[in-house]
């Protein structure tokens, strides 16, 4: 029966291990938590970033020229 | 070559003169899939695909699963190698939120007591050997229990890594079982918990901030990274994606992995799970034992999931609903709402939905380091 | 190496040093179907592809569409396999409704009657053989008489099986005359019926149930499967599409399929099919054929289509307007827009085009079928 | 000219088919929705389920992650 | 086996056994690309995902970038063969109005002024190799000058065609530059011009209408190929993109370039440019070299479009605002908005952002022929 | 030194042509530009024409099939 000797061990071996995993991801997300809300606090109702990288970008310049475009044609 | 031999050979490639009754039996299964699909609504993205994947690799001729047919060229990109879904994983990662997991760090223990469910199903397996007609390596075993995982894209992960020959029942045990949640799990939960237990009011989450959210899937693939490099193309995908979703500048990629990249990799996922489901492949004795130690691994899955909550309220002054110990599976978000919908009709002020979804998605995470333990120790030891 | 060499080395492998006289023609080709997709909106997504990719194709030096250049990757990735005509056809499927095929069955035979155009075709480009520099061999044949199927995705899908030196005309010719529908039946439709017939008012098609849409594809595929299962990649994929349409439970699949999907799958079909357009591939008398074999094809299965609606006029007491029967070869929607048109010339208040889309949508079923027959017994009695 | 003759015999078995797969599958479409019809009738107006799978679970979760969370910020 | 041993052996196969120095330090490096593009905008999208794919590739053990792991796969898919470059600037040539510099096309000869930069510092990774641990070759040299061109899909392009080691520095060097404009610019602009030109004001751009944009892609792709046939990949993925834009008639393609593909296209792109960020290939004296030697391609780039422009000025009456011939250097849109915002702060009536878009949009034709031009004649002259 | 003989031609060389490409282009543009103002001037608003192919077909197609199942229920 030795396969089913390494299922046991395979067995012991994994919920060892995930068992420290998440206990260590307890512990630092307990420690990140701490250091986050201690120092870098949330301000109030931060005002929204334009986000979306290149998109957004885009999207400004198009209005810009949109708006020259309008512009010069009047 | 007359008129008459040229029916007579069109006659021969019909379907009708070259099905296998296995074929036969197949397409049917794959209707049943389609059918839970559509009108139970099990999984419907992916029964739906797999189903109709294993109707087209049972025609018979057509060869659409071979290595030049269309289901076999889907496979080859993306399911022989692991890559579709580690794809679905990003998406997954942009659509999970773990701030209730960081709001409440110690039910992520929840999350890791019901992947035992995962090394039962494996040692059961192996104790299935002992039947005739039932050859699982350790590979094999191990790509069973982590039906227990209850999540689609770690299991198709796992068994493209370490038995292929078992992916079709494999994801079809593993996405059946995830929408029968409902159905497996509230006997389970009224069976190890007392009333009294399942009573248990909460209190609210504290608010968890945009911060923490960002730092929170760096730190976890950290960890990873340092503790189980094996594990880290699941964890690192499903950070992927939840980093762009949580960090608010790259929008772009954060709709696009939650949409149109997940969107078409479940489809061509889907069919190509389905286009391995051959009958030689699928109608043995050996797909009843995994169908079977699939139902095992959730139970029991479950069972410790509740256990360990039960052990942490004699152990901590701050007690917890047990019941969402059962949402330790995984099988997100149905798992969470399950134990949502159990404590409500126990008490109808018990708003358990929030708390549930820290064990539960701490869960994805707890499955992802099984498959990466697996693969890391099943090579060396086989 | 000096300042003069190095100029000179950089002016021969300019483009104008460089040039075939072929290569220049066929940017210009290139250049006319862009011109038919823009101005004309001659089956804009596909013509604009596909001229764009014969203009890349044709650049000296630059190898683009050869086997390490970005446009054979393409080919290579979704045309030499067949896979990116059957993900259109997916996408075809999940925009395609069979209800008024469904409303009125026997309108299908319309849509069988109609494909008699694709056999003429294949004898006309055997009988082509005796022209000198036509060789056509039998699966030439087949290749060039599916373009009376008037399905651009079935006609690649063929093509690419049986004959891929014919590629480029053979899908050039598809679309072309696809677009040309509205010039080139309504004289066909005229000629081939009288005023009288032209006027017969058809009653409103009845109300199909969910459930029915729903078990159609299902009921198709099955009969393919047993039937015909060379055509079971095209109709298993068209009823993939239709049944993620009907059945409601997979609605982002449905809507991946109907857009991210087949759109992204056209930009690279139709590139990859331009670069099939090599000027010694394209350039030659067998073209001329291929072109007129096309629209003897087309003008042949609106005539066919046509005479057998009259026939069952005759045999059937239930009238049905024969200009639906023009609709029959396919192109949808364009050609049941047609026959609705003309019949709304001859009658204000006809309102035809419902009843043609069933001889339509069947059209797509029945080339697809003829796709099969022809996949079938063609390489066998060649 | 064998190969005409093979284009002919082709024509026959081609038209032929198509033929035989579409009477075929108007028989199976008539008998299909006398079945449908007669016993599965459609209700009236039935109420539009959810669809789309995952994605409305994942909308409704959302939906109640939101509202508890602005529940919880009271 | 026994239970120690396989503890042991889960050990020895944790990251922190088998971590190198080099693994350690690019990890670091990812996490910083990351921070620059969530906290600092910096080119969100390429960063964000150039950062998280040096992470992935600098875990031990795991082989992400290795040929079997997902980013290897993702590399051999599109930068190997220079594909996903080439989706891109499908996408780019879709999102760009092509409108300003045909209103005002004499100022695109400051586009390519602006190239300058790109010549010197290919020149400058030829002195390099004077110092000891440089050894740049000619292919190196002008893979490395390409930066100058301030277009990422360019760089990376010319890049996998020419120098595939140096991949990772010179993505990294190009995308960091290109968002570092607003920093790099100004000074440079303050230095070469005097207050008096920097207030010029330049009157309103004329409207261009429907038809010449249409008709722009296809002559510059004609000019492209009948000059320069080795650019015609890039000029044609880029005039492909802006024609099906600015036709009307094929929308859906133009969305899904704009949108969907260009989306995918990014994260496997970036994710696979990143997997080239291995510690061996990354952290070398070279790598110092190409940072340096890219700000100095951007920098003189910078100069040489100021300095044309007032070259421009002193031959021409019509006066032309110098600071939009730093936008010649590309980095679409930053530069223009740079030259704007710089020639606001001077007078704020000035509105150069329009102007400025002639130079910035022809800086990346400019560019990509340059690209042209190395390809043609580097891999004969070497 | 050959390599940075080399590196001089092909700056030369590179200069040069990207000059004399866009020197080219910017004539191409004026000679076009003044065809397509001279001979196809831009009409005044135009009406907006349908674009999209099969997409917008299609959804007049559904429009009109929506149109007749209505119509026919009534
Ligand atoms: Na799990
Ligand atoms: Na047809
Ligand atoms: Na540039």
């Amino acid at each position: 029966m030795s396969s089913i000797e390494q299922g046991l061990i395979l067995m012991l071996v994994g919920v060892s291990v995930v068992f420290i995993f998440l206990v260590l991801l307890v512990f630092i997300i307990k420690i990140m938590s701490f250091i986050v809300l201690r120092y870098f606090p949330e301000k109030e109702e931060p005002p929204k970033k334009p986000s979306g990288g290149a998109g957004s970008r885009d999207a400004e310049i198009a209005a810009a020229i949109a708006a020259a475009t309008a512009y010069s044609k009047q | 070559m007359n008129i008459g031999s040229a029916f007579q050979e069109f006659w021969n490639s019909t379907g009708v003169m070259n099905f296998t009754i296995g074929q036969v039996i197949m397409i049917l299964v794959g209707l049943v899939l389609i059918y839970l699909a559509i009108a139970k609504r099990y999984e419907p993205l992916l029964l739906f695909t797999i189903g109709f994947g294993a109707i087209l690799a049972n025609i018979p001729i057509a060869e659409i699963s071979g290595p030049e047919g269309f289901l076999g060229i889907f496979y080859q990109a993306g399911i022989a190698n692991g890559l579709f879904p580690l794809l679905i994983f990003m998406g997954v990662g942009a659509m999970t939120d773990f701030g209730p997991m960081i709001a409440n760090p110690k039910t992520m223990l929840l999350g890791a007591a019901a992947q035992v469910g995962i090394f039962f199903a494996l040692l059961g397996a192996l104790v299935l050997n002992m039947l005739p007609g039932m050859t699982f390596s350790l590979a094999d075993a191990a790509s069973i229990g982590i039906i227990g995982g209850a999540d689609g894209p770690t299991a198709i992960y796992v068994t493209s890594q370490l038995s292929m020959r078992l992916l079709g029942p494999i994801a079809v045990a593993a996405y059946s079982y995830m929408s029968l949640v409902p159905i497996i799990q509230p006997p389970i939960i009224r069976a190890f918990t007392t009333k009294k237990e399942r009573v248990i009011k909460m209190e609210q989450l504290r608010h968890v901030t945009k911060l923490e959210k960002m730092v929170f899937p760096i730190a976890a693939l950290g960890l990873c990274i340092i503790l189980l490099p094996t594990a880290t193309p699941l964890i690192g995908s499903l950070m992927f994606g939840n980093l762009a979703k949580e960090c608010g500048a790259v929008d772009r990629i954060s709709d696009t992995l939650q949409h149109a990249l997940i969107n078409i990799v479940t489809i061509f996922l889907g069919l190509a799970v389905g286009s391995r489901m051959e009958s030689q492949a699928f109608l043995t004795f050996e797909t009843l034992g995994i169908l079977a130690l699939g139902l095992v691994a959730f139970a029991i899955g479950t069972m410790t999931g509740l256990i360990f909550a039960k052990i942490m309220n004699k152990v901590s002054k701050e007690q917890i609903n047990p019941i969402i110990g059962a949402a330790g599976v995984s099988a997100v978000p149905m798992a969470a709402r399950v134990a949502s919908k159990v404590g409500q009709e126990e008490n109808p002020q018990n708003f358990l939905l929030m708390h549930a979804m820290g064990p539960n998605v701490a869960g994805v995470l707890g499955s992802a380091v099984a498959a990466g333990i697996l693969l890391a120790v099943v090579p060396v030891i086989m």
